[in-house]
């Protein structure tokens, strides 16, 4: 069985593999392009973009903490002509899958956004990002909002055919609510989930340790809770997703499969060892033959809850 | 820019604290310039998580140095390497300082441990430029002479060398130098660098300096890493557009 | 200035310093007295109790994950009746502080158990526990339903005269209001948080590595997580906060304290380094002397945001 | 039950990643029982958090060694100890095997590491009970012999005594010591002390089974280490409890 099959579908999007890289982990695609080769990857989600671009916050943006790290990017990012012009080019020639990810301020923004990168082809989905918890206008306030979700999700919808993912936060009750709602309205996947809302201190400075205060929790201390986001949304609504948080080798991608998800995407992992997406579709290649699965998508919620 | 697994050579306590990491790193050695950096995992565990990034000290052959103190869990574990440990190392990354600029004397100053990229920036610049050294520490304890002889030292409590700070040491020395084209090469702690920006300014003396900041990637992906450009206009990425900047195109 | 005072008052409770061990972290005070003094902590705060004995969660109960565990005991506890007999009696002989912790499904059993027990000299304060993750009944139920949590505060208010903490739970996208309605409803403090909803599957055999599928998330990796949400309700509400999750030494207490909490507790530590309560209250009485903060309660909310 | 940081004296691997752990702790030496276990920091780090529980296999005046397999991440660095490193220990913690009880001959039976507690064991029969060792094992290279020579000895594989379980083994010799009162003290993987638990109903043969589960805290504040009782009634706790039970008092 030499022939295993590690594609998923997700609406339209054909995908060699469930192993993707998670946005404002990869940047643009350019510099990790050097440790990984890209055309071997599932997908790239891109840095968030907005219309205009963005400054970012002021530093300090990042601070480590126990198995995780805290940041407040602020997305930072090119804007949306710059994108076009300077970043499309570079990956239309490394053959990659690439994915979109949005973030805006306003519904009209989102809607402009899509409206014009539909034009390009070498985009093959969108992923919208309604939960940034580190930007004041947008971000949480529509990610913690369910009638926000649900008529970002309707809006962009009608302003393209490509796929849609819709990126939840984890930093609400009940996840599987706009798993539904993103459902409803027409998005073809989930994404789940993005940073925890967190903070640390300097205690001799007695200053947040982060500029913007709170920032986003990622890394390996999330991971419990983003499996657990990925199985709510799995047992009570049928839509794909695409889990995320804290995944840094095969065991933990393949977790993430048994739990619900279709798909997965690798994002602070990339920060430490670059090439961890080529080990770990690797790794499920290996798992799929020594456990006679011959097609990854098998995996996709099997859990054995007895 | 790679990734090497690379045997550990050496780590010798030079002073308190303070030590001197050799690895053999073929290729990070082949490509290393004076001012770059490499991000190191110290450990193999999620603990810490992220890579730690240190100046490249010195390259000999297929041998790089660092010179790192203890200033929290990384540093302590990386102090703990022994001979033939094996260490993930990440570089060289960042851009290194600009040598064929105009200039026929190069001006080293740093601060503490911000000593450590000038071995190699030195040795690119033998037979090329002429050399002073102006260091700083806070005590004779603290000072790494590592193989610079000829140097002009400062300590905050006057222990050895100059008392005062390593700006005042360069002050008081600078008109002996009116006859070269100067290029001030600086590292350290901020304030200094902000010390340096402010007096290169001022004496219209080309400068470069190294810039720190926590970083998580250290090469340019997770925009983690940012420094006010002079403009205002935005941002630079210190592991990415420096570490080493032109003085004055950054706001500290 | 070697008078450095550690008191803090929440309520009418005076406590000698504000280290306090947390729910279901020191069982009833026997075992773990053999290796801490109880009589030196601020505070214990016992395992929850219910009204009837609770059998708790089959095995497996406890699963380490990076800087965490999770965990779901099920409440497992003697029930009321024991707990009075069988257990106050040591606690007495201690000199120890005592919290009382409560879990019930029903607001009545909440209120029966807390008239009960309020008879009793030795017990000081009730915490509230409306935020137990792993049980069906009560838990998280309540935890996440702010009517629910207003209800029980105003009807076990009227029940005791003692001080009264109510449990948040963390799995919510506003805490602060949760504290708001504790408040208005006569509470003397929040404790914050409880547990993160987490899980962990056995990619061998597929089954969740806890018995009960999802667990408690606590440790280190909650950290941050947890100052965040003691900051957001110090910002928000008026209401003492008793911190809790991820606490390990001097610095994470610290932490806490410039975050807006007048106390904190030790949960998980307490099975790695159960010394580790008075090392912090030592810990403490150092920075103080270091940092010239003569009253500890001085700390609280201390944050720099400039 | 106290802490105590003990100093390595030697960690060697008996077996292919089967290594014997010897520590300095007089007082664990000084309290600890066979059947008891203690309770491990691995590391100073939060990676792994946890501590990891493990059987004493051997006390020497103040020495006390722990017999234990790389399993996982914490046994890993474990293996990694050396001599003079230091380990924080809690223990000793549970209650050992019963020994005043009515029997003459006790009847070890171990699979795999289950062996672990059984030289302090053998050592506290000495003199006052007649003993006989059934080992199993998967194949010769997993056995480890200690300093049991005369024993009865089992492989899946039949690469070393007999061919099949260490409960067939039992079963064929068992007809051997009808004359005595036996007991069995029983320790390996449940599988086997289930199987263990039916012979030894079915014989109607006295036996005490040490039994292992996730433990977070060791010494019964966490309620993490349930086991069921027989007669359902609730769990015990197998490190306060237990972590030797009496083979009919407990569900598996
Ligand atoms: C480009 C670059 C080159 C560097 N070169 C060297 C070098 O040659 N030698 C050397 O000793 N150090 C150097 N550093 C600093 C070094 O990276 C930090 O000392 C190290 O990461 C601390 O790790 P830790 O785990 O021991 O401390 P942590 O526990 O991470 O931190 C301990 C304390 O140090 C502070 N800190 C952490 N990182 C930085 C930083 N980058 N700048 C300022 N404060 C920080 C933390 O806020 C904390 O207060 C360099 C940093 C950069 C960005
Ligand atoms: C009372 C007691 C006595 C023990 N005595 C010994 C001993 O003398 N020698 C020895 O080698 N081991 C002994 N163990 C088991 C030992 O504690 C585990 O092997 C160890 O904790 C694994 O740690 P790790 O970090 O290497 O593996 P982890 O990464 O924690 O786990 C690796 C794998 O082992 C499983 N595992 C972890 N702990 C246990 C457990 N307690 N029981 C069954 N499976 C587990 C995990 O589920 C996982 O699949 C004992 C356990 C208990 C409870
Ligand atoms: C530095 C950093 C920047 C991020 N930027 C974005 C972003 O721009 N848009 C977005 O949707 N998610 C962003 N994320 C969230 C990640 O895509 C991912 O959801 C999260 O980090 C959890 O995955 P991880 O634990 O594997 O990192 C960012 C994460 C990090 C660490
Ligand atoms: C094993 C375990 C059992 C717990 N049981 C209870 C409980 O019965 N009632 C309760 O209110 N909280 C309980 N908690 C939650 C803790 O009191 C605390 O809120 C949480 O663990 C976070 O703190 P920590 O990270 O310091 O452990 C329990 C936690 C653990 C780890
Ligand atoms: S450290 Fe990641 S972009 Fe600079
Ligand atoms: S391991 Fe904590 S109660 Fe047994």
């Amino acid at each position: 069985m030499n022939n295993i099959d590690l594609s998923v579908s997700i609406g339209k999007l054909k995908l060699k593999n469930p192993v993707l890289l998670a946005s404002g982990t990869v940047g643009y695609g350019n510099e990790i392009s050097k440790f990984i080769d890209l055309s071997k990857i599932g997908a790239i989600v891109t840095k968030s973009i907005s219309l205009k671009p963005r400054k970012g916050n002021p530093p300090q943006r990042i601070v480590e903490t126990s198995s995780g790290m805290l940041n407040a990017i602020g997305l930072a990012n090119v804007g949306l002509e710059v994108f076009v012009k300077e970043k499309l080019p570079f990956l239309e020639e490394l053959k990659t899958t690439l994915i979109c990810n949005i973030a805006a301020s306003s519904i009209e923004e989102y809607v402009q956004c899509i409206r014009i990168l539909s034009e390009h082809e070498i985009i093959k989905a969108f992923e919208i990002n309604v939960s940034c918890p580190n930007v004041k206008d947008g971000g949480l306030i529509f990610g913690n909002n369910i009638e926000a979700v649900k008529k970002i999700t309707s809006e962009v919808r009608k302003a393209t055919e490509k796929t849609l993912l819709i990126k939840l936060s984890p930093n609400t009750a009940d996840i599987w609510k706009f798993a539904e709602a993103a459902k409803n309205e027409g998005a073809d996947a989930v994404s789940a989930i993005n940073t925890l809302v967190g903070a640390a201190f300097d205690i001799k400075t007695k200053k947040p340790k982060i500029k913007n205060i709170t920032g986003g929790l990622s890394g390996p201390a999330i991971k419990p809770v983003a499996l657990a986001k990925v199985f709510e949304i799995h047992r009570n609504v049928d839509i794909p997703i695409i889990g995320i948080g804290g995944i840094s080798n095969t065991e933990d991608a393949i977790e993430f499969l048994i739990a619900g998800a279709s798909a997965v995407q690798l994002g602070t992992i990339n920060f430490i060892n670059p090439n961890a997406g080529i080990e770990i579709i690797e790794g499920l290649k290996n798992y799929c033959l020594q456990n006679n699965v011959n097609n990854i998508s098998k995996l996709t919620g099997s859990y054995n809850l007895s | 820019m790679i990734i090497e697994n690379s045997k550990v050579i050496s780590n010798i306590e030079i002073a308190n604290n303070i030590f001197l990491l050799t690895v053999r790193s073929p290729q990070i050695a082949s490509h290393g310039k004076a001012g770059q950096f490499c991000n190191i995992k110290v450990s193999n565990s999620n603990y810490p998580l992220l890579r730690r990034p240190f100046s490249i000290c010195d390259i000999n052959n297929d041998e790089v140095s660092f010179l790192f103190n203890i200033v929290g869990e990384g540093t302590k574990i990386l102090s703990g390497k022994k001979e033939n440990d094996v260490i993930n190392i990440l570089g060289p990354l960042g851009n290194g300082f600009l040598l064929n600029d105009d200039f026929d004397l190069a001006v080293f100053v740093a601060g503490g441990l911000g000593i450590a990229p000038f071995p190699l920036l030195q040795k690119e610049l033998k037979n090329k430029k002429q050399i002073e050294r102006f260091f700083g520490a806070r005590t004779a304890a603290e000072i790494i002479t590592l193989d610079f002889e000829e140097s002009h030292w400062a300590t905050d409590d006057g222990s050895l060398g100059r008392r005062g700070t390593v700006l005042d040491l360069l002050d008081s020395e600078i008109n002996n130098f009116t006859n070269y084209k100067l290029k001030i090469f600086g590292c350290g702690p901020t304030p200094m660098l902000k010390a340096l920006q402010k007096y290169s300014e001022e004496k219209k003396i080309k400068c470069e300096i190294s810039v720190e900041s926590a970083m998580a990637c250290g090469f340019g992906i997770c925009q983690g890493c940012p420094v006010e450009k002079n403009d205002k206009s935005g941002f630079y990425l210190i592991c990415k557009d420096g570490p080493v900047f032109n003085s004055s195109d950054v706001i500290l």
